[in-house]
Order: C-alpha cells, then sequence, then structure tokens
C-alpha cells in the first residue's frame, strides 16, 4: 500500500487518495499554440524511477500535492504542496 | 526476434487469458474481431494445443443508461457482422445461478454476450507461437536486452544490446508495458503511461463458471480455467508503475465487486496475486503503425487488451513492417491521433490514462 | 475402539474431554486441541484424499499450512468449504469434514484409473493433443478435463456467515511466534513501543510447542503483562506489500461450528509496521524418491509434532529418510514415545545424528536411500538400498515413513517486500538477504535453528528494532542441526513426485527440460509445478534442483520462481468484509426520500444515489401510462420533481467570475448579481464536459450546479485548476449538494401554484423574469428560487436547507391540488428533455463536442478557457463527425430503441447511433435523439433504425432535436 | 433526544435500547443536534479570519489536525485556511450569520447545518470499533483529545474529532450518506455491543 505523507494531515493509505498524473506539466499560458497544449495534455516522459506526480487528498484536506514516487519502489520520497517544487532525486 | 528475458514472462504471462471482439468502435471491432477469427484457427496453424475455448463472454449491465450503451455496442457490432446477443435479467439467471441478479446493491437488468469469445491457455499460446516461428526460421534471442536504438538521419540502422550491436533497417517495437522506455532510446516520447493491472487465480474447484463474465457495477471480471481455478481481475490500481506488483485497495475493490455479483463465492480462497504493467494511452485503445522514425514500427497501447490482440497484433505489425504502411485494419490506430484529435476512446473517459 | 494411536499421556489436548466429528460420514472422536488431521490419525486413519491429476490415494503429510494433500470439504450445504487442509482445521464437537476429488468414493475412485494411463498424462500432454477435430476440444475433451481436475466442491449458496476488516498501526510487527518470534516480541514489548505477534497457528509456540513449555510459558505471561503488545494467534500474514503495509486473515470462529452471534467468521487486518521482524520460521522439504507420496510418507518433523503436541503417534512402525541430523531428533521423538523403529536410512556416509541413533539402538542403513514404498491405499514398507548401487535392495516393513530432506526457511513475505533472498550453503536452501524496507528475520527464516538460537536471533532482532535490550531469559538446550547434504533426489526410476498435490514427477520436470522449457518460470507453467494450494512450500526447491541438475547447473544459480501473495489461500469474503450485497457501495438519498417512499416511488440507481424513477398510480396499466400522466402534467399544469442529486458548488472570492470564466466556454463575469446562466464546461482535451446553471448571488459569490454524475468529478476539476494552474486567484470551494435540497416545479400552472406558498418574492414574469435568481420562504423556511427549466415549460426551481425539503415539497403539493399536481420521476424528466432536445448523459458521454450537440454558439469567441485549444484539433472540428437530430418512427405507433443505429435504408454500415428515445406528449409516438453522421444535412429525410440484437428495424425521419417549442417561448411566459 | 429539522432524520436512524452482543463493554451512539458552518479565509487573508473569530469567539482558530474551542462553538481544521465552526443547534442561519459578521470579507462563510450530520460514538472500545473501517491511527500515541481527522470510513468521507479520553468521536458526516454510513457503523459496533440514550 502506498502511503503519503500529507503534508497537512500527516501520513494517510493511497485509499484516500485521487491520483491525478504527471505533475511536472504546466498548463500553456493563453496564447499557446494548440502544439503545446497537445504536450499539456498528451506527452509523457513515463519514467521509470522518480515520478513526479499529482495526488488530490480527496477523502482528507481536498488538496492536491505533488507526489515524488519511484515507479519501481513505488518508495514515495517527498510530499509537497502544489506550488511547491520538491526535488527530484538523481536515481 | 529479441527478448529481454524468457520469453512468455512479461504481460502474456501474467494476464487473465479472455479473447473477444465486443468493442464498440468499429475500428476496434473489425480489428479484433480479425483477431478473434485467427485464435479460431490457430491450434491448427501452430499445431499446438492453446486451449482456445470459446465458452462465452458476457457484460453485465445494471442501469437503462449502461444498457443503452450495451445495445448500441452489440448492434453496432452485429452491424459489422461479429456475433453479439442481449440477455435478459431470467437469461443471466438461468445463464449463471450464482450471480445475484436481484438483491446486490445494483441490481442486474441483463447482459451482451459474445458467444465466440472466451479464454486461452497464454503461456501455450506464447509456446506455440515460438515454437512457429522457430520453424520458420525465425531467431529467438532470449535474456538479450535492448539498450539503445541507433537513429542515422531521422531512419534507424540498429539496436544496441546487452549481448552487442544487431544491424537492422527497420525495428519493431512489441514491449507493451515498456514501450516509453524503448521509444525514448531512439528520441521518441509517447503518449503511453505505464500502469499496473492485477489479477488472481483462486484455489481449484469443480466446475462453478462458465463463461467469462464481467460485472457492470465494479471493477471484476471471472473464468474459470481448466484446472478449476477462477481466474479473475478488476481495475488498474491507477499509478504509474513498473513494478509488477499492486495493492490492497483494489484487492479490496475487486474482492467485494466479487462476492457483490456472486455472493457464493465468499468462502472459496484466492491463492495467488500477481500485477502485470499496461501501456496505457490516453483514450484506451492500441496504437500499431508506424512512427515518425524511419524504420521504427510498434506494435503498443495495449492498455488491458494485448491478449485478445495477440494474433491481430502481430498480424498487422508485421503488415505494416513489410509494407511500410499500415493495413486497414490499424490505420486508425496510429501514433499521432492524439495531435489531430481522431481518438478512438470507447468509454469517454478522458485523456487520463489511470481512468481508462 | 477409537482413538488407538493416542498416546497415553503429553500434548496440547484434552483428554478428558472429547469431541465427535465425521469424516466421509463416518463417525471418530478427539479431543480439544486436536487437528482434524491429528484427530484422524489418532483414529487410525491414513487415506484421506487423492491426487489432483493422477487420484492416487494421498495421506497426511505435514503438520502445518504446507500441506499437499489431506484437503477436506469443510462443513455442510452453504457453509460447505473445499481444500480446507485437514492440518489447520482445530477440531470441534459436531465438525463435518469430507475427502475430496473422488467418485464414487474415496477407497474406490474411478478416475484413479488416470494413474494407470499416467504415462501419457505427463506435462505438456494437453498441449501437445486435443487438437483435432478442431470442433472437439469445448464440446468434448475440455469438458472431462475440467470434471476431473478441480480439487473441491464450492457450495454455490450465499454464505450465511459473515467478514469484517481491522486496520491497524504499530511499531513492529512481528510475523510468526515460534522461539524466534516470541522473543522478539518479549524485547521489543520491554521497549514500551507498539508491538504486534501474528501466529498462523492457533497456540502460539510453533517448535516449543512439547519441547520447552517452560520458557513458552514464561514468555507467553510476560508479553500477557505488556499492554503495548497485541498477539494475534489464529491470524495469517498472507502478503506483503509497499511501505511495510502487511495483509493479514484472522480466523476468528473457525474453530468453532458456527460463529457466535454478532461475531465475523474472519477478520482482515491491514498492518501498517514502521520495522517488521520476520519470524516465519522454515517449511521442512522432503526427498524425490519413487512413490514418496504413499498415505504413511510424512514430513520428519510433522511426524514429530503429532507426538509432542497432540499425543498421536502417526504409524506403529517407523522409519526415516534423512539427510540432516535435526531430522534424527524428530525421529527419536518417535522412539521415546514408544513407536515401534524400523531405522534410518540416511544418503549421507556418517553422521553424528547416526552415531546418535545407534546409540538408541536403531538400525542406520548410511550412504543409502529408499527407492521406493510398497502399500497402496496406506504404506506397508520402503525398499532401502545402497547409493550408486544398482543391485539388491532390502524391503523394510513400516507403515509410517518420515522424510526429511531439510528446510526451506519461509522467505515468501521477506521476498514479496523487495529483500533479495540469498544461497544459504548449510541450509542448501534461501533465506533472507539484506531487507531493503526497515525489515529483520530472525530464528530458522534466518538459519538460526533449533529453539536456543532461534530465540537469542530474535531478541537479537527485537533489540535491533527497537534500539532495546536483548537481555531477557532465552531457552537452553541442544541446537538442532540442520546442515544437509544437498540431496535432492533418490535417481532411480519410478514416480519420484517433487509436487505432490499437482501430481508433478522429478521425470515431468525434465521432459519439461528437454523441450526447452529450462527457465524455472517455463518449467513451472509447463508442468504445473508448485502451482497447488501448497505453492511448494516443500517440494519447490526440489524440484528446482532437479531442473538445476537437467540443465547442469547448480540449483542456486537458477533461481525460484517469484514467491507472489498468498503465503496461504485467503477467503474470498474476507477481503470483501462488509462492502457485499446492498452495502458493496454506499447508498445515497435525497432529503425526500422517505416522502418518495410514502408515495409509492420505483427507484432508479444514478450512480450512488436512489432517484425516484416514477410513481406509479393505481390507475396505471402500465409503467409507460405513469410516465405519461407525469409528463402530461408538466406539459398541461404543473408538476414537481426532485432535483436534490444536481451538485452544487459555492464559489466564493474576488476572482470567483474569472475562475468562472476560465472554467466555462461561456462567460459568468458579465452575469449580473440576481440572475443565472446555463454553461458549459470542456475537458481540457476539447471534450464536452459537464453543463448546468450557475446563479450570481453577490458581487464575489456563485452558486454552480452541476450533473448528478459529474457533481464530484466537476469540484475535483474546479479544484485541480484552481489549486495547481491557477493558485493566484482568490477563489474559494465549496460542495454544498448537501445543504441544499432542491426541487423543480414545472408547467404552465407552476407560477399559480407557488406564488400560493412563496412569500417575500415577487414572481411575476415583470419583477422575477426566466433566469432570475431571488431568496424567499415558504412555510416559514428559507428557500431560494431560481427562474430555470430543464423541461421547456414554465419553471421554478426551488432550494431550501434539506431539512425543510419535505415541508417545502409537502406545501406545494398542497398549493398545486387545485391543478393536480403530479410529482413527477426521473423516466418522465427523461421524456421532456428529449421533447425539448436537451442533452443528458447519453449524450454528455466523454466523447462528444459542443458542436456535435449543437451548442457552439454557446463558446466565447475571446479569451482562454479550459478546453478551448484542443478542440480546434481537426478531428474535433471535423464536419462529418456525429450531430445531434431528432427522429421520430414513421408509423407513429413504432417503438424505437435506444442503442439501435441508424442506416440508409436496405443497408448495413451505420452512420449513426440512437442516444435516448421515449414516447412523447406534445406529438404521437414514438421520439429520439441522436448522433449521426452528417446529421444536419439529413434533417427531413428518412433513415432505418435498426437494432439487429432485437430483429428489428423501424423507418424514422431526421429531425431537429427541438421537438417541443423551438422558440423557447414557453418558459418566458 | 431532541433533535430538530436538520438532523432528524439521520436521528431517527438509532433506535432507542442495547443492540448486538451483550456482556461485553458496549460502546455508546448517539445523533447531535448541532449547526455547523464551513469558514473557508480568502486569499490571503488567513491572518484576519483568525483575528476575527478571535474577537468574536475569544480563542484561536486551530492548526492543521487539531480542534479549538468548546461545547459553545468548536473550531475543527479542516483543510488549509479552513474550518468547521460547530455550535448546538439554534436559529436558522444564525450561526453562519454571525460567523460572517464577525469575518466579512476576510472569509467565505457556507452555512453546512443541514448538509453534515454528527454522530457520536464513545466508550472504551470506540477505537477498536472505528479501527473496521478507519484507515487513520486512531491510538492514543497518534491521536487524542483535540485532534481532527479528515477520512474515508466504510467508502465514505468522514471528518472524525476526538473530544474527550474516553474516547468520545463526533463523526461528521454527508448527510445524504448519513443512513449507508450508520448501517456501516452500527454493524461494526454489534460485536461490542451498542447503546442508544
Amino acid at each position: 500500500m502506498i502511503r503519503i505523507d500529507c503534508p497537512w494531515c500527516g501520513m494517510r493509505d493511497e485509499a484516500e487518495f485521487t491520483y491525478r498524473g504527471d505533475a511536472t506539466v504546466t498548463r500553456p499560458g493563453a496564447n499557446a499554440p494548440e502544439e503545446a497544449f497537445h504536450d499539456f495534455v498528451y506527452a509523457r516522459q513515463n519514467p521509470r524511477g522518480w515520478h513526479v506526480e499529482w495526488w488530490y487528498h480527496s477523502s482528507g484536506c481536498r488538496q492536491f500535492l505533488k507526489v515524488v514516487r519511484h515507479t519501481m519502489t513505488h518508495e514515495v520520497r517527498t510530499v509537497a504542496r502544489a506550488t511547491e517544487t520538491p526535488e527530484v532525486p538523481s536515481e | 526476434m529479441l527478448e529481454k528475458g524468457p520469453i512468455g514472462l512479461g504481460n502474456t504471462g501474467r494476464n487473465t487469458t479472455i479473447v473477444r471482439s465486443n468493442y464498440l468502435l468499429p475500428q476496434n471491432h473489425h480489428f479484433y474481431e480479425h483477431s478473434l477469427k485467427l485464435w479460431e484457427g490457430l491450434e491448427q496453424d501452430l499445431n499446438y494445443n492453446a486451449m482456445v475455448s470459446q465458452r462465452g463472454v458476457v457484460g453485465l449491465f445494471h442501469s437503462e443508461g449502461a444498457k443503452n450503451a450495451a445495445v448500441r455496442r452489440g448492434n453496432a457490432m452485429r452491424l459489422s457482422g461479429i456475433d453479439a446477443e442481449l440477455l435478459d435479467k431470467e437469461q443471466i439467471r438461468a445463464m449463471c445461478p450464482l450471480i445475484d441478479v436481484d438483491n446486490g446493491r445494483f441490481p442486474v437488468m441483463g447482459g451482451l454476450m459474445q458467444r465466440r469469445g472466451g479464454t486461452a491457455r497464454h503461456d501455450a499460446v506464447a509456446w506455440g507461437f515460438a515454437r512457429a516461428a522457430d520453424q520458420r526460421g525465425v531467431d529467438i534471442i532470449q535474456h538479450c536486452e535492448v539498450t539503445g536504438i541507433d537513429v542515422e538521419g531521422g531512419a534507424v540502422v540498429g539496436v544496441q544490446t546487452t549481448r552487442g550491436p544487431i544491424k537492422a533497417k527497420k525495428i519493431g517495437l512489441a514491449v507493451a508495458g515498456n514501450t516509453s522506455r524503448l521509444a525514448q532510446m531512439a528520441g521518441l516520447d509517447v503518449p503511453i503511461e505505464s500502469h499496473v493491472l492485477q489479477a488472481f487465480v483462486s484455489e481449484g474447484v469443480k466446475p462453478l463458471v462458465d463463461q467469462v463474465i464481467t460485472f457492470g457495477a465494479g471493477h471484476f471480471y471471472i473464468s474459470q480455467s481448466d484446472k478449476g481455478g477462477l481466474v479473475f481481475g478488476g481495475g488498474l490500481d491507477g499509478w504509474n508503475t513498473y513494478a509488477q506488483r499492486g495493492n490492497l485497495p483494489v484487492v479490496e475493490h475487486v474482492w467485494s465487486a466479487g462476492v457483490a455479483m456472486m455472493p457464493s463465492l465468499s468462502r472459496l480462497r484466492g491463492l495467488r496475486q500477481w500485477g502485470g504493467v499496461m501501456d496505457m494511452t490516453f483514450d484506451g485503445s492500441h496504437i500499431i503503425g508506424k512512427t515518425p522514425i524511419q524504420g521504427l514500427y510498434m506494435t503498443a497501447g495495449w492498455c488491458y487488451g494485448g491478449f485478445k490482440a495477440t494474433p491481430a497484433s502481430g498480424w498487422c505489425h508485421a503488415w505494416t513492417i513489410a509494407q511500410d504502411a499500415p493495413h486497414t485494419l490499424n490505420e486508425a490506430h496510429t501514433l499521432d491521433r492524439f495531435r489531430t484529435g481522431r481518438l478512438l476512446d470507447e468509454r469517454g473517459n478522458g485523456p487520463f490514462p489511470w481512468m481508462q | 475402539m477409537s482413538q488407538t494411536f493416542r498416546l497415553p499421556a503429553g500434548g496440547h489436548v484434552d483428554r478428558a474431554q472429547s469431541l465427535a466429528f465425521t469424516f466421509d460420514g463416518k463417525p471418530f472422536t478427539g479431543h480439544p486441541g486436536d487437528t482434524l488431521a491429528s484427530a484422524l490419525l489418532a483414529n487410525g486413519v491414513r487415506l484421506v484424499g487423492r491426487s489432483f491429476k493422477l487420484h492416487r490415494p494421498r495421506g497426511i503429510f505435514s503438520a502445518g499450512p504446507e500441506e499437499p494433500n489431506a484437503l477436506a470439504e469443510m462443513r455442510e450445504g452453504a457453509r460447505r468449504e473445499p481444500n480446507t487442509r485437514m492440518t489447520q482445521i482445530e477440531l470441534h464437537d459436531g465438525l463435518v469434514a469430507a475427502s475430496q476429488n473422488r467418485w464414487p468414493s474415496l477407497r474406490w475412485d474411478l478416475l484413479s484409473l488416470n494413474s494407470l494411463i499416467a504415462p501419457v498424462l505427463s506435462s505438456g500432454f494437453y498441449y501437445k493433443t486435443f487438437m483435432w477435430p478442431a470442433s472437439f476440444w469445448e464440446k468434448v475433451y475440455e469438458p472431462l478435463i475440467r470434471r476431473s481436475a478441480g480439487l473441491g466442491r464450492a457450495s454455490g449458496q450465499n454464505d450465511p456467515d459473515f467478514y469484517e476488516t481491522m486496520h491497524a498501526h504499530c511499531d513492529v510487527l512481528i510475523i510468526g511466534a515460534g522461539p524466534a518470534g516470541l522473543a522478539a516480541a518479549r524485547v521489543a514489548g520491554a521497549s514500551g513501543q507498539r508491538v504486534m505477534l501474528c501466529e498462523q497457528d492457533s497456540l502460539l509456540g510453533a517448535s516449543l510447542l512439547g519441547q520447552d513449555e517452560a520458557w513458552r510459558s514464561a514468555t507467553l505471561a510476560a508479553l500477557a503483562a505488556m499492554p503495548n503488545v497485541t498477539l494475534l494467534p489464529r491470524t495469517n500474514v498472507f502478503g506483503a506489500y509497499d511501505a511495510n503495509v502487511v495483509g493479514a486473515l484472522e480466523r476468528v470462529s473457525d474453530h468453532l461450528v458456527t460463529p457466535p452471534p454478532h461475531t465475523p467468521r474472519q477478520r482482515y487486518w491491514t498492518i501498517r509496521a514502521a520495522k517488521i521482524i520476520h519470524a516465519t520460521g522454515a517449511h521442512e522439504r522432503f526427498i524425490a524418491f519413487p512413490d514418496n507420496d504413499r498415505p504413511g510418507v510424512m514430513l520428519a518433523g510433522a511426524a514429530a509434532v503429532y507426538v509432542r503436541r497432540f499425543g498421536v503417534k502417526a504409524g506403529r512402525r517407523a522409519m526415516l529418510f534423512a539427510n540432516n541430523d535435526a531430522a534424527y531428533e524428530d525421529f527419536f521423538t518417535l522412539q521415546d514415545a514408544g513407536i515401534g523403529i524400523a531405522g534410518i536410512v540416511d544418503p549421507r556416509a556418517d553422521s553424528a545424528g547416526a552415531e546418535a541413533a545407534r546409540a538408541r539402538g536403531i538400525t542406520v542403513w548410511a550412504d543409502s536411500q529408499v527407492i521406493g514404498t510398497a502399500g497402496t491405499l496406506a504404506l506397508q514398507g520402503a525398499s532401502v538400498a545402497r547409493r550408486g548401487s544398482s543391485g539388491t535392495d532390502t524391503l523394510v516393513a513400516a507403515d509410517l515413513l518420515c522424510v526429511s530432506g531439510g528446510i526451506n526457511p519461509a522467505v515468501q513475505l521477506a521476498s514479496q517486500s523487495r529483500t533479495p533472498v540469498e544461497w544459504n550453503e548449510r541450509l542448501q536452501s534461501w533465506v533472507p538477504g539484506t531487507p531493503i524496507l526497515p525489515q529483520f528475520a530472525a530464528g530458522s527464516v534466518n538459519a538460526a535453528t533449533g529453539i536456543a538460537a532461534a530465540a537469542a536471533d530474535g531478541a537479537r532482532a527485537g533489540a535491533a528494532a527497537t534500539g532495546g535490550d536483548a537481555g531477557i531469559p532465552l531457552p537452553s538446550g541442544a541446537t538442532g542441526d540442520a546442515t544437509v547434504l544437498p540431496f535432492w533426489e533418490v535417481s532411480v526410476k519410478g514416480k519420484s513426485f517433487v509436487d505432490i498435490q499437482d501430481d508433478v514427477t522429478a521425470d515431468d520436470i525434465r521432459l519439461a527440460a528437454r523441450e526447452g522449457y529450462k527457465h524455472i518460470e517455463h518449467a513451472k507453467r509447463y508442468t504445473t509445478h508448485t502451482m497447488g494450494t501448497d505453492k511448494g512450500k516443500s517440494g519447490g526447491l526440489i524440484g528446482a534442483a532437479v531442473l538445476a541438475a537437467a540443465r547442469g547447473e547448480r540449483v542456486q544459480d537458477i533461481g525460484m520462481p517469484t514467491f507472489r501473495p498468498f503465503t496461504q489461500p485467503v477467503t474470498w469474503g474476507a477481503i470483501a468484509g462488509p462492502h457485499i450485497g446492498k452495502h458493496f457501495e454506499p447508498t445515497r438519498l435525497t432529503a425526500l426520500h422517505n416522502w418518495h417512499v410514502r408515495r409509492g416511488a420505483e427507484f432508479m440507481e444514478t450512480g450512488a444515489w436512489l432517484r425516484p424513477g416514477l410513481y406509479p398510480a393505481p390507475t396505471d396499466a402500465n409503467a409507460w401510462d405513469t410516465v405519461l400522466r407525469e409528463a402530461r402534467a408538466v406539459r398541461r399544469s404543473v408538476g414537481i420533481c426532485d432535483v436534490s442529486t444536481l451538485g452544487k458548488i459555492d464559489v466564493q472570492g474576488k476572482d470567483a467570475a474569472t475562475f468562472l470564466d476560465r472554467l466555462y466556454t461561456n462567460t459568468f463575469s458579465t452575469l449580473p448579481i440576481g440572475r443565472a446562466r446555463y454553461g458549459l464546461m470542456l475537458r481540457e482535451d476539447g471534450i464536452m464536459f459537464d453543463d448546468g446553471t450557475t446563479s450570481r448571488l453577490a458581487e464575489d459569490h456563485f452558486f454552480v450546479t452541476t450533473t448528478t454524475a459529474n457533481a464530484g468529478p466537476v469540484m475535483q476539476h474546479m479544484e485541480f485548476y484552481l489549486q495547481t494552474v491557477w493558485p493566484d486567484l482568490d477563489v474559494t470551494l465549496a460542495s454544498v449538494t448537501d445543504q441544499w435540497a432542491a426541487m423543480s416545479i414545472a408547467g404552465p400552472n407552476t407560477r399559480s401554484t407557488i406564488q400560493k406558498v412563496v412569500e417575500g418574492l415577487d414572481l411575476s414574469n415583470e419583477a422575477f423574469p426566466f433566469m432570475a435568481v431571488g431568496d424567499a420562504t415558504v412555510k416559514g423556511c428559507p428557500v431560494r428560487v431560481f427562474r430555470i427549466s430543464f423541461s421547456g415549460e414554465m419553471a421554478y426551481e426551488i432550494a431550501t436547507p434539506a431539512g425543510f425539503a419535505e415541508t417545502v415539497w409537502q406545501a406545494v403539493i398542497d398549493a398545486g391540488e387545485e391543478f393536480r399536481i403530479e410529482p413527477y420521476g426521473l423516466e418522465a424528466l427523461g421524456l421532456l428533455r428529449i421533447e425539448k432536445g436537451h442533452v443528458a448523459g447519453s449524450e454528455l458521454n466523454g466523447t462528444t463536442t459542443v458542436t456535435d450537440l449543437g451548442l457552439g454558439k454557446m463558446v466565447k469567441k475571446r479569451g482562454d478557457f479550459v478546453g478551448r485549444s484542443l478542440a480546434q484539433r481537426p478531428g474535433l472540428t471535423d464536419p462529418g463527425r456525429p450531430h445531434l437530430v431528432g427522429i421520430r418512427s414513421v408509423s407513429r405507433g413504432e417503438q424505437i430503441r435506444a442503442g439501435s443505429h441508424l442506416v440508409e435504408t436496405g443497408t448495413t454500415l451505420s452512420l449513426g447511433w440512437i442516444t435516448g428515445v421515449t414516447r412523447a406528449v406534445e406529438l404521437d409516438g414514438w421520439i429520439g435523439l441522436a448522433l449521426l453522421e452528417g446529421g444536419e444535412a439529413r434533417k427531413g429525410t428518412r433513415m432505418t433504425a435498426t437494432s439487429p440484437l432485437h430483429g428489428e428495424t423501424v423507418e424514422v425521419e431526421i429531425l431537429s432535436p427541438h421537438f417541443v417549442d423551438p422558440e423557447n417561448a414557453r418558459v418566458r411566459v | 433526544m431532541s433533535v430538530s429539522e436538520p438532523h432528524a432524520a439521520v436521528a431517527a436512524l438509532l433506535k432507542p435500547g442495547a443492540h448486538g452482543a451483550t456482556g461485553g463493554q458496549p460502546v455508546r451512539l448517539a445523533v447531535r443536534d448541532v449547526d455547523i458552518v464551513q469558514l473557508l479565509a480568502r486569499k490571503g487573508r488567513a491572518e484576519d479570519a483568525a483575528a476575527a473569530i478571535k474577537a468574536a469567539y475569544g480563542f484561536d482558530l486551530p492548526s492543521p489536525g487539531r480542534s479549538a474551542g468548546g461545547d459553545a462553538l468548536a473550531a475543527l481544521w479542516v483543510q488549509p485556511d479552513g474550518w468547521f465552526l460547530i455550535a448546538p443547534r439554534g436559529a436558522e442561519g444564525a450561526l453562519a450569520r454571525a460567523v460572517k459578521a464577525a469575518v466579512g470579507d476576510a472569509g467565505s462563510v457556507i452555512d453546512q447545518t443541514h448538509g453534515r450530520s454528527v454522530i457520536t460514538l464513545s466508550g472504551a472500545r470506540a477505537t477498536w470499533v472505528l479501527a473496521k473501517e478507519c484507515r487513520v491511527d486512531l491510538h492514543p500515541a497518534a491521536f487524542g483529545p483535540g485532534r481532527v481527522a479528515s477520512t474515508q470510513i466504510a467508502h465514505l468521507a468522514c471528518t472524525i474529532h476526538q473530544r474527550d479520553a474516553a474516547p468520545t468521536y463526533d463523526l461528521i458526516v454527508f448527510t445524504t450518506f448519513a443512513k449507508s454510513f450508520m448501517e456501516s457503523l452500527t454493524h461494526a459496533a454489534e460485536e461490542t455491543g451498542y447503546v442508544v440514550s
């Protein structure tokens, strides 16, 4: 079971959260070309290793959290607030 | 053919062995119907008993809206010459008395049956294909991991492997679960995420479930193997992973959906649990075709559907490689359809691979 | 005379009490403390089952969860439970069990003929045959195979018992309560940390039972005095998952005939542990030799357990075939208990054990091996020969052949925790290596064998896990030397089983290797080795060793199949817990639910909600009568509908209007206070997401409604964009779906009706026009009135805090009595919206665009909003996309169906499909909505609606979807 | 028990008397008749909102995972810059108006009196009963009086507020799910037995 240490609520089970995918992509500005929106929605690195991803604490504080998690070990290294930029381990 | 480990131990060896062609969109159901027809003659083609068993695949529905969707799908199949029939509540009860038709949280209204659907013995499929390929002169090189794809001037020229370089003018990727990693070796980002799908088998019991049955009010499907084990599964764990293991929350959902659908499963026991890594695309349909790199082809993005696609996936992939152009069966399954917006979204869940 | 094999004293059985039970219908007695296996052995029962494939007779092979043979159908009727290991069933009065996989009886099993054709039933046989003719597989071969396979029978009935879940957290979880686990628990407990100790057995102690009772009792007493230590006997940890979370199954009531009232049968624990100590012990392994599956062949340690713990002699005359001294100690226990001793066969040339045995007067055939057994339904003896000699052998009479090929540490849970396994030369087996998670291994799983060494290792692990002091009293006594001579198989001709349950022989493994299935996972799959319910606990490594030999490699170099969950099979119902039947998912009820029930509504599932589908009246001949009556009331007079299920979101803040402008295709910043506006929301990929009305209550305060289905998703969508994309906006979001009940009153007499009860608000068309919003009261209850319509009629929606819902609703019903107001349900709502051409869930299906649905004019031309860019992709703007149209059957009475496809008459190429149909009240016959390629151009033409599933074709007209009042005049009157 | 409109239907789900197993340590169940107001501080105005509440009610708004105040008015942290304010049932809307008057434009004030139900579970075995479906660690080492956690119980969102060391827990759930929640909770409590007074 993935356990996520919510910066607001403390250590909680994955069952309380809703996954929302890659947190490294940024929504383009209003005048950005369609290509940029395509990349925002579809272009994914899909790394085997550390992944920065959104988890929405839907049954808790209703906050979107930036979680740094390893896609092989499932280790959760950092849980940051939405506006923070967590450090991603090099490997 | 290069394989990083032994053959048949990736997704081939860790699926729940269902074959069917009951897809909604013509681009999908024509493809899967071609696959199903290949399944029907596969054992004689390969001279290997893959235990293809057309015991019927039925998807239950529990609401008027779901019924309408099932009718739409079944009619789409029938108009394309694919078998489908609508079963009402009483027919479901007669087909499988174990199903709690009336008393559940979401009573069963009926089901969409494809009688030609069924199961096949997954290991035997891998072994049978391997033997047939070998007899046709294919070199199957196991324990040979591709570590790089050499691209020059926008075209592939070969691969680097753990056992040395190999030159090739055309390279086909058939590495579902790891497509992103391989494609990135050629400098290509693909609209795919890797997710784990768990599956389970129960202790063996005397024949109990004849068909492949899919619950419509939760993530659960079940069939029974010839050995007696109930083979079952549900939905994704729902987060990116390359690890072939899942976690308990999904186990809980799948198992409770199982008892909700068939209360008498309650006293049986699960024996084994495993997970396979799925290439999940952003519209839930697969990709077979050319890539922006000359000579690089892929069959990928199988979501949950790879096993049943096996014969047609290989067939279309081979066609595309040989002709350097897609067959009509896979011309819609392009890599660039996400740019053009010509999506093949059967369920309408949106561009969220973990929800597809 | 019953229980002739029961010793006069000793063990954890209460001889003062007798328990009556039946096996295959025959009555027996045993004692509290027995397992079914020990009680059957005490009664001299040796034959207890038939093997999976060959239906060979089988006996009790072990004394624990590794049991491959002794599987019973427990209990009867709805409680029948197949494949239950007799070695784990605690005997209780009235226990009923039956053998399985035999017909007609255990002694005369017709399918045992399979044994005669065994040479062709070798591994992989199925793959190579049964292919011709092609049609025979499903019809002839497969049913036969399915019937003969499969072990026990399921009850096929609903389970009368219930199950519960339990969530636990601890600092230290210790798995296994043998000497190592108990010592670890005592040390860890002394640190004051939260300690949990799970033991799959009913008694704590494992090898201590009948060996070191004093230390066991003292340790248990010490643990009982520690409130921070939780002991969970009968609790098997079935799997280890990420982050040191394990799943465990507690058998709460399985030792009773039925669970006591209000008590679950079993409890599924999820345990989150900061640290885990694996004290899981080891499983003894056997040796492959011809006919090593006869009833009477038993693991040596098990035979000793039957003596020590149960006071049972597993035979009258025993011999031992072992390659290690620890097994000798177990065997001496049998001698001490008075079991006749036939001798010891040892492949080793010499050993300390052999010397000790000879000192006890036991014959030892050193450098020898068992090359076969005699007896069919029960063992009669074994043939012994010198190793390497092909010549003479000796038939030794015995009814019990104890076997030990060494031990396999129970590394399954450690391995599932991603701890690599390491080869241990002394044990010739795998042990946990350096853990990755905060975990420890102790006792025999960690190669610390024998009571004293295991306990000391446990104390060490307990101290390491807690930083505590390992200084606790430890047991003394000889360390059982589990060092083995690597010896896996007696290489002579015969059926030497490596998987006793699945009838896999050493020859099968070699055949697999010869045919190219050389990888351990391939060989496993080809032969089904280790795929039985015992998962190869005793024989898995033997098969691997045979495979390694066939490959010319060392067993430690070919690895093992992955140790997947579960360590023991897990009851399905336990994992489901209480979330089954009506409680599979929660049910959501509106504040008016009880009123609907009293009114006799028939309910429909809408996600979690139960909503009234229709309100049948005694005068209605059928459901259509009801639906048409309800809808007609709306079109002709007045109706009232519970719309509380619509999602409602309170949006406040300086930037609330800006925020909504960015989320919707239309503009809300221009919306005046006191007015509502219909809005469309897209996903970022440009597909329609949701629609609903949004009202402006104040400059900085909006009230958003969503569809019922999307209430949660829209809230999440809003939070996503607010928190991650535009975190600088001053906006607050709160779901108020539950706070407000809402009712839609619609029809030409609506105003006349509600004017009578709405106070404090001028409802006239002038003062309160279409899309107006205002506060008022009804019967003193605060209400908010919205002039919005979904039916196309003059309509007002009244929202009120949920507790007042019935009061307000009843007031409106009473006021409408003179107009014969009707409550209307989802079916009539569907009719009304189809007549009006309003889209709902079947059109908002996640694949349609605003243009597809004819709503393109609601998309603003300027400014960014979610979905704007990707909606421009050619695939989404292609004029060939299906477009919303209305359809009507040409022959008015002819029914059309949702899900039918539209084709050019006489063809079968689908050009579209029907999303919803209804009988109409404003016009004759059946109408519907459809999504049709080139729909706009086809208006006015005729097509065929076809449903091959129903064998129906209906000629239909293609029309505008707005069947009623296309100018939308009625809503404004 | 007297419960007014917003909570009468939920209270009616509990039948007075002893239920489930007997002879053990039963837990107690009740429905509280309270007003619940959601306070969400506007962007950058959390301190202003806190100061306003302090001025009006005399206590500091609690930090994450905590409650503050007392039975007359309790504040529970439920999300960043967001709290539930809970008081005994008063005139309809009065609490929301009073809080809004206090915080002004520093906060959004949303009346949730009808939208949430508060079920009280207490007794020595209350934590054990809750643990059947509650994934949050409620052990005294990790939780305690004055602690608040929003989580999922029986598949439903629930905010848990431990009010004393008995322990007594307030379980705040969505009203439309209250019947489902109550059925799960009472089922879980049958093993220890439960008393409704």
